[in-house]
């Protein structure tokens, strides 16, 4: 059973998640329309891989940049200008270039993958006011504890407490 | 996802074969040539065995190896070397017709910014074979190699040629 | 020519080769085949056919070798077995093959009908009529047929007399439009010569001209510079370097002017007076020879009124100025004057100087054997028009002359033309004179059709056509003797080439036919014959000798003077684009005509730059933009023959305007009033500022520095010493360079006018030039010093792409279009150009060139287009690679000939063409090669162009000379 | 001027939807006369430039010396005015600067299109736009390969990477926005903007990896940024042409850029949110922050200037002498002096507090300083050129209509775009607004009491 308790201020919102992860009950997740520091903080979530993945393709983005421009530069090496076949301060500038392209892609690509989007199925307990001006707690319980549940909820201040079937 | 994903890499698709057939040029050797007579190099190299520079004469001495004036053929076909005058050889051993032309079908072509001559190659023991294929066996002339700068490139690297760009681009 | 080789073969192979040469880029080649019947043994498909001729385009006489490919002459060089040119050639020379491919020529035989128009007739029609009347005209009397005609050769005079004698005629006109008869009669009246002597400037240490143009039109140009540049090359003169030492006097500086030490400004007509002046005191100081036959006590008696200080009294001219000249004139080891103009008197003191100082037959010589016959005198010229006035011709043939533009109004030619009932015209393009014409016959080019000239005792050449013809033409000499072949049976040939060919028989061995052939062979082969002829004696004799008027020249007023251009000349190179688009030497103006005048004369009449002047003269009025210059003196205005056609083919009409309308015949020179008419016309140039800005681009250097081997501080900015980031890359086969002599370099343009027919380079026309989208690879860049003294008059030298090593256009070419070859040269791969142009912002030089059109040759200008060099289409850059298609050739032939390539083997364009031997090409790894002795035998004078950006050009120049002023 | 709200009627969440989503509503006729306009305008651009690629590269009025002229200078000055998007996007978002929520949509737009119209220009001028993908490196059976040593291939890299990146952080950035939008529209426009909300719904997931994904990729962008102009810079101080070659230009191309950019920011803001009647989502207090930047800015142009001038005195370079000489005083000086009066005095007025409110003033300065930025690229670009080496081949540009309309094309081209996007998407960032809807609630009060 899916308990939706719908709040206008984040900061009760998040108060209600404290309360909720204090009295351990259920499964506690939320919607925000906005960027969720208080709800953040309460959750206590573990690090984002997107760091690790922007961290991998920034390096793929160097190393790729050095194996173009040194690679293409003895695939066939042309001199100009009198300058060396491998001129590196140039391929500095490409090899950024490329850590930066590679980097922010892999920010955007692992954001999607992580955050499973593009997202065809409405999750669990949305309503679309979580859209626009409202902040969701939604708690996946059991039939026992669905009236503390609701009451916790309440005390946090939720302007409505909805129930839905799983 | 894959409502998305398909679409995208079809585009992908059609992008990179795009590319790929505008990266081919328009003077690619042809594969449908067909010369106003039906001479077969596979008789006249393969089967009588005459070397390729009786009739491109030019070859090691100018750009162009050149096709065989009128007078060749007739040196043969007109006279007791051959014991007669096949009917299809009748025109151009007509004496009297001093301008007859042969209007030969190019099977090669290369573009005008391409300087390639045929004179350093064949001093230098290239078989006329290694670019235009085994032409003895052919009774129609098809190219057989790309003749593109990869195909030139591998070969010059390969012999230690000249690699400079202004050989034969000038 | 292959004479076997089918003529529908010739023109569909030449057109076979010319589409593939003239499509640029991405466009299929040609796809058809066309084998010959039976081949040419002389001729391999492909590779060039070279054809030893002779030269038309003046009278000079040079030798040319025609580049013939698939049967189409594309480029021309000098002939090294004439000793005339020696293997170099002009501009004008170059822009023949112009004219034979011109568009414009006329194609086929035309007939004026009752009103005015062209109708095209046949060639039997055209024979027919003109036989007709021919006939016609015989039969009404003697001489009532005129042939008017260019000085056209031995063969040709003969040719001519054959057809008048035929007809009954005697009047065989050779008409000249620029007159040299006031040399002939000083030479007359002195030597009793009746032909022009010859000069060795090569012997002078001290030349004086006065006005005569001798590195331009003068005479001839590639002789006279050939000579001028060992006459400056710096050598060891009685124990001590030296440099020649030349005075120009005359009014404006003209290219002459530039390269000689000092330009003496004088007042038109006052040249005579400085140059007695000189006389005088050479004779004062008994600075004569001993021997020179010369009477002094009556030369003093002549030359009394022209004591310096009189003279510099009435003509402006410092009388210092003139005892230096005298002095470096009577002291030196050799020395010529030299003179031009109408004016007797000036002719008699620069033969009279020449003969004091005992330098006849040194410098300046009479040569025995027979000598040309001289054009119609002005008399002459007179008489013959007055006849056609009244009527006393029936039937005029004009053949390659222009009298109609080229005759001043006094001579009235226009007139008389129309009172002659049957005009025909012979020649190429249709000028002014074939608008006068009631039948035009379209002849072959000189390079079409057999010729031959004798310019000198000693030299015989011989013209032999080079490619078949493009038109309906035929050479005019068949046309005169199968009209004259109509009346008379006994004709000792049927054609031009039989003629030629006769004539020349009867100068080699007789009797044996086996030496015959040999003979006429080897005359082909070296386009002529040569030998050495010894200086005719002469003997001067001063009896009736005119001296100037002692007048006063300084107050003289306003006076018109015109002058050849020096690639237009009379007005017979307008319909050559390449002579049109090349800019000239000293002003840069190009497709126009300019009249040059003083900026206190310009203020005092309140005339603009650009503005139009009005000139009139009691003959007629011109309007001509004005170019405010002060290199031309204050009492005149000076204005280049070579504009103003009305009727000579889209390059030429409506350009500029026509000086001979405003003088009178003979003269050069005549009072004008000019005012401004408020209307302008800007002068295009392809030049920026005339001003070097003290950098480093032209260097020159005193005689005094050189004596004493100090290196003169250089016009660049104190560097520090090149610190290399990088190692060298090492060259190991070769590494070609350039030495340019700039003091050699006269700025004739002939490198200029090689590139543009070697490499394809397109003509742009007058518009684009202005928008600053000229294509020369090279160009003869000129500055006006911003001093006075210590400098050369002008400077000028070849400009073309410097081949740096470090090249600062490579590396920032996106694709590699621009880079270095594994032989040291700026490779550019055009069809690699994606057209960025950074590299031409990057350039120091700026001599790149980026194509903003399609290139465009008007048909059948692009018959000339040389199969090697890749045509460049729109939007890709192109520049100068020191003819890298003769490099690899040369290169081709020594690998499958198993040898180096030779010292010399390769020659660029412009170092075959240039006539003074300036440029040297070789191999910078090759320390023993001429061009790096050069370099070495003249280190002092050694400096790359902006050699401070340590681009480390493969061209090393070779600093200009000039004495430092006041020093003799 | 700007809307007065009364505190009592602070703004909620709801009334910054309402206000944002109110924009999107159905354009009406007046709209799409002028999205029209700039569309026909851009229509006479396109086929100007067909007839110079058909024509070739003459119809400009590009010439020796000067290979470069109008459509370098509109490159660089679209790079230059998509780089102020970046900054306030970007860089202002690291450093949590709170005014940046009202404009920072609207400035990162213009970024995208920015680059969009700048990327056109380098294809516009080359020779031979057909060859254009020779600049970048791939397979191909010629072994030939672009040079990396060429600072235009490290241009094709810094600007396809510049356009890739801000187009996905303008696009993540707003993906909460489009559910938004998407939850308040009915139609094809729920699935218009469900298209750029691909699914978001502000779940706790969602959200984790966004903020973590949208900071990394503002941390990308800052050295993005500033790594652009510098290159493109470089462009001309890899080059010896004095005038060009100087190590000075990185720091200032950048600084131009950001002077620029943001007073292109105000010059499309003003207008924008009269139009639109946001007065109260982008207040007085965004524009006279706004303001503030450009007076900075102009302060270090205009140092630079000096800076450049100085170290042109001090090298004893006679020919950079002349070349700054000549564009002093050449005959092109004018542009100069044009330059200098809008770049350096005329910003000066915004020393005045009462100016920098002032939304006429404002807004005219800012045109003042994108037409003496545009001059500064140009004189820097085609006045060096005229000036060069060798002075047998001065000469100086002037240009075509080809050139004049493909210049006002391009003006038009991103016009278009941005008023396309400003009327279809949340040309306001509607998320962050509410985050910081208590610094919304104080800048309007800031607004109202700004003394005007």
């Amino acid at each position: 059973m899916i308990i939706v308790g719908s709040f206008d201020d984040q900061e009760l919102s998040a108060r209600a998640i404290a309360a909720l992860k204090k009295a351990r009950i259920g499964e506690i997740s939320w919607f925000s329309p906005i960027p969720p520091e208080h709800m953040e903080e309460v959750s206590h979530e573990k690090k984002s891989r997107v760091r690790a993945l922007v961290l991998t393709g920034g390096i793929i983005g160097v190393l790729s940049g050095l194996a173009i421009t040194i690679g293409t530069s003895y695939e066939w090496s042309l001199v100009a200008g009198g300058k060396p076949i491998i001129s590196w301060p140039p391929f500095i500038v490409i090899c950024f270039e490329l850590m930066i392209l590679l980097g922010g892609i892999s920010a955007v690509t692992s954001f999607l993958i992580n955050a499973r989007m593009p997202a065809f199925d409405t999750a669990a307990g949305y309503q679309p006011r979580f859209g626009s001006d409202h902040f969701g707690v939604v708690v996946r319980c059991e039939e026992p504890d669905r009236t503390r549940v609701e009451s916790i909820l309440r005390e946090s201040g939720a302007q409505e407490v909805l129930l839905e079937a799983a | 996802m894959n409502r998305i994903f398909l679409p995208l890499a079809l585009v992908w698709l059609i992008i990179g074969a795009t590319v790929i057939a505008f990266s081919q040029r328009p003077w690619l050797p042809r594969m449908d040539v067909v010369q106003p007579i039906p001479f077969s190099h596979r008789v006249h190299a393969g089967l009588n065995k005459i070397p390729c520079q009786y009739c491109h004469e030019y070859a090691r001495r100018s750009e162009n190896a050149g096709v065989p004036p009128i007078e060749r053929c007739v040196g043969c076909h007109g006279s007791g070397i051959l014991g007669g005058i096949k009917p299809v050889t009748r025109p151009w051993t007509d004496h009297t017709q001093p301008s007859f032309e042969i209007r030969w079908n190019r099977v090669y072509v290369l573009p005008d910014f391409v300087k390639f001559t045929h004179r350093p190659h064949i001093n230098a023991g290239i078989a006329c074979q290694h670019c235009h294929g085994d032409v003895q066996n052919m009774d129609r002339v098809v190219p057989v190699k790309e003749i593109n700068m990869g195909f030139c490139v591998d070969c010059h690297t390969k012999r230690h040629a000249s690699l400079d760009c202004v050989s034969c681009h000038h | 020519m292959p004479e076997g080789m089918s003529r529908r073969s010739f023109i569909k192979l030449a057109a076979v080769a010319t589409t593939a040469a003239a499509l640029p880029g991405c466009e299929p080649a040609a796809r058809k085949l066309i084998p010959y019947v039976v081949p040419d043994e002389n001729v391999t498909p492909g590779m060039p056919t070279y054809y030893a001729s002779s030269c038309s385009e003046c009278g000079a006489g040079c030798g040319i070798i025609a580049t013939v490919r698939e049967g189409r002459a594309t480029t021309l060089a000098g002939n090294p077995a004439n000793p005339i040119s020696l293997g170099a050639i002009c501009a004008r020379g170059q822009a023949a093959v112009q004219g034979l491919y011109n568009p414009d020529r006329l194609r086929d035989p035309m007939r004026r009908t009752q009103n005015g128009r062209l109708v095209q007739i046949s060639w039997d029609d055209a024979e027919q009529m003109l036989t007709k009347r021919l006939a016609a005209a015989s039969k009404a009397g003697k001489d009532r047929v005129a042939l008017m005609r260019a000085p056209d050769g031995p063969t040709f005079a003969k040719i001519t007399k054959t057809f008048l004698g035929a007809y009954g005629s005697t009047q065989d006109i050779v008409y000249e439009s620029v007159s040299v008869e006031a040399a002939r009669n000083a030479a007359q009246t002195l030597f009793g010569r009746t032909d022009l002597p010859v000069y060795k400037l090569s012997e002078a240490e001290t030349i004086i001209s006065f006005d005569s143009d001798f590195l331009e039109t003068a005479i001839s140009p590639v002789e006279m510079g050939r000579g001028y540049a060992e006459f400056r090359t710096p050598k060891q003169r009685r124990g001590e370097l030296s440099i020649g030492h030349a005075f120009y006097v005359g009014p404006r500086m003209n290219m002459t002017a530039a390269k000689c030490d000092d330009w003496v400004a004088v007042a038109p007509g006052a040249e005579a007076q400085v140059a007695w002046a000189v006389l005088h005191e050479l004779v004062a100081q008994r600075w004569v020879s001993q021997n020179s036959g010369v009477d002094l006590d009556e030369l003093t008696t002549m030359v009394s009124a022209y004591d310096p200080a009189a003279v510099s009294q009435r003509t402006g001219v410092s009388a210092d100025l003139i005892r230096r000249m005298a002095q470096a004139f009577g002291k030196s080891d050799g020395a010529v004057a030299l003179a031009a103009g109408d004016d007797e008197s000036l002719h008699l003191a620069a033969y009279i100087l020449n003969a004091v100082t005992g330098n006849i037959g040194r410098t300046m010589n009479f040569l025995a054997g027979p000598t040309p016959p001289p054009p119609a005198s002005l008399n002459d010229l007179g008489g013959a028009l007055t006849a056609m006035r009244d009527g006393k011709i029936d039937v005029l043939v004009i053949n390659n002359v222009n009298p109609v533009f080229t005759m001043p109004p006094t001579l009235r030619a226009a007139e008389s033309l129309q009172r002659v009932p049957f005009v025909v015209w012979m020649g190429t393009v249709p000028d002014e004179t074939a608008n006068m014409a009631s039948l035009l016959l379209p002849t072959d080019h000189p390079l079409e059709s057999w010729r031959d000239s004798a310019p000198r005792p000693g030299i015989r050449t011989l013209g032999q056509p080079v490619t078949q013809r493009i038109a309906e033409s035929r050479p005019a000499g068949d046309l005169l003797l199968a009209a004259a072949a109509k009346v008379s049976t006994n004709l000792p040939w049927k054609t031009t080439a039989d003629a030629v060919k006769a004539e020349w028989l009867a100068l080699g061995p007789q009797n044996d036919t086996d030496a015959q052939t040999e003979f006429w062979t080897k005359v082909r082969r070296e386009g002529g014959i040569y030998s050495n002829p010894t200086a005719a004696p002469v003997k001067l004799s001063t009896k009736g000798v005119k001296t100037p008027p002692p007048g006063d020249a300084a107050s003289a007023e306003l006076t018109f003077i015109t002058f050849p251009h020096i690639f237009l000349y009379d007005g017979r190179g307008a319909d050559k684009p390449w002579l049109q688009e090349i800019p000239d030497p000293v002003n840069q103006i190009v497709w126009d005509s300019w009249a040059e005048i003083n900026p206190d004369t310009a203020k005092k009449l309140g005339i603009a730059k650009d503005e139009l002047i009005e000139l009139k003269t009691e003959h007629g009025v011109i309007e001509v933009p004005a170019l405010v210059s002060k290199y031309v003196h204050p009492n005149a205005i000076a204005v280049p023959l070579g504009q103003g056609h009305q009727a000579y083919g889209r390059y030429a009409n409506n350009r500029g305007a026509n000086p001979w309308q405003i003088v009178a015949a003979g003269s050069m020179r005549i009072t004008v009033a000019a005012r401004g008419t408020g209307k302008s016309r800007r002068l295009i140039t392809p030049l920026g500022k005339s001003d070097m800005m003290g950098r480093s681009i032209i260097e020159a250097m005193s005689l005094t520095d050189l004596q004493k081997g100090i290196v003169p501080p250089t016009g660049e900015q104190e560097a520090p010493k090149p610190w290399e980031m990088y190692p060298q890359y090492a060259y190991n086969v070769h590494k070609w360079g350039m030495t340019i002599d700039v003091n050699a370099c006269t700025g004739c343009s002939a490198c200029v006018a090689a590139c543009y027919a070697e490499n394809n380079l397109p003509v742009v026309g007058k518009e684009l030039v202005d928008e600053g989208r000229i294509m020369s690879w090279m160009r003869i860049e000129r500055f006006f010093p911003d001093t006075d003294e210590n400098a050369p008059n002008i400077y000028v030298t070849p400009m073309l792409c410097q081949q740096c090593n470090h090249a600062p256009c490579e590396p920032v070419c996106p694709v590699f279009a621009a880079y270095h070859t594994q032989e040291g040269l700026n490779g550019q791969v055009y069809n690699r150009c994606v057209g960025t142009r950074y590299c031409e912002n990057n350039c120091p030089y700026k001599v790149r060139r980026f194509n903003w059109y399609e290139p465009h040759w008007d048909e059948p200008l692009d018959l000339q287009l040389n199969p090697d060099v890749t045509v460049r289409g729109a939007g890709v850059m192109e520049k100068c690679t020191f003819c890298i298609q003769r490099i690899q050739h040369a290169e081709i032939t020594a690998r499958i000939e198993n040898r180096p390539v030779r010292d010399g083997e390769i020659v660029t364009a412009c170092e075959g063409a240039c006539p003074t031997r300036a440029i040297s090409f070789g191999d910078m790894n090759d320390k023993e090669s001429a061009m790096m002795k050069r370099r070495d035998e003249n280190s002092l004078r050694n400096y790359v162009m902006l050699g401070e950006l340590n681009t480390q050009p493969a061209i090393v120049y070779l600093r200009d000379m000039y004495h430092e002023k006041g020093k003799a | 001027m700007a809307a007065a709200v009364p505190e009592n009627l602070a703004p909620t969440y709801a009334d910054v939807d309402r206000g944002v989503l109110g924009i999107m509503s159905t354009p009406g006729a007046i709209f799409w006369i002028w999205v029209a306009f700039c569309f026909s305008l851009v229509g006479i651009a396109v086929l100007l430039w067909a007839r110079q690629i058909y024509e070739g590269l003459g119809v400009t009025g590009l010439k020796q010396p000067t290979m470069w002229a109008v459509y370098i200078t509109n490159f660089v000055f679209w790079v230059g005015i998509a780089h102020s998007g970046t900054l306030i996007s970007a860089i202002l978002y690291l450093f949590r600067s709170r005014w940046r929520t009202g404009v920072y949509r609207a400035a990162e737009t213009m970024t995208l299109f920015a680059v969009m119209t700048a990327g056109l220009f380098p294809m516009i001028h080359l020779g031979r736009v057909w060859f254009l993908y020779w600049l970048l490196p791939y397979p191909n059976e010629r072994y030939l390969q672009p040079d990396f040593r060429s600072p235009l291939v490290w241009d094709a890299f810094a600007v396809s990477t510049y356009l890739t990146i801000s187009a996905l952080f303008l696009f993540m950035g707003m993906i909460p926005d489009a559910a938004t939008a998407r939850e308040n529209a009915v139609g094809w426009r729920k699935k218009f903007y469900g298209l750029f909300a691909m699914g978001w719904q502000g779940t706790q997931r969602q959200w984790h990896h966004f903020s973590m994904a949208y900071l990394l990729l503002a941390g990308l962008a800052t050295p993005l940024v500033i790594s652009v102009h510098s290159v493109v810079s470089w462009d001309f101080a890899m080059a010896q042409l004095p005038g060009w070659h100087s190590t000075i230009f990185a720091p200032y191309f950048v600084a131009g850029a950001i002077f620029s950019g943001v007073a292109l920011v105000i010059t499309l803001l003003i207008p924008m949110r009269k139009w639109l009647h946001i007065e109260d989502l982008i207040t007085l207090w965004h524009m006279d922050n706004l303001a503030k930047i450009v007076l900075l800015m102009s302060l270090v142009v205009s140092y630079s200037y000096l800076c450049e001038s100085f170290m042109t005195w001090y090298s004893g370079d006679k020919i950079e002498q002349m070349t700054f000489h000549m564009r002093y005083f050449g005959p092109q000086g004018y542009l100069f002096w044009i330059m200098v009066a809008c770049n350096c005095v005329i910003p000066l007025f915004l020393f005045s507090p009462r100016i920098r409110v002032n939304m006429k003033a404002l807004w005219i300065i800012s045109i003042f300083v994108n037409i003496g930025m545009w001059l500064e690229r140009f004189v820097i670009i085609a006045g060096s050129l005229a000036v060069n080496f060798n002075p047998a081949q001065w000469g100086y540009f002037k240009p075509s209509i080809t050139e004049i309309m493909i210049t006002v094309g391009s003006f038009a081209w991103f016009l278009g775009l941005f008023s396309l996007f400003a009327k279809f998407l949340p040309i306001v960032s509607m998320t962050e607004l509410k985050e910081g809807i208590v610094w919304l609630r104080q800048a309007i009060q800031k607004g109202n009491t700004v003394d005007y």
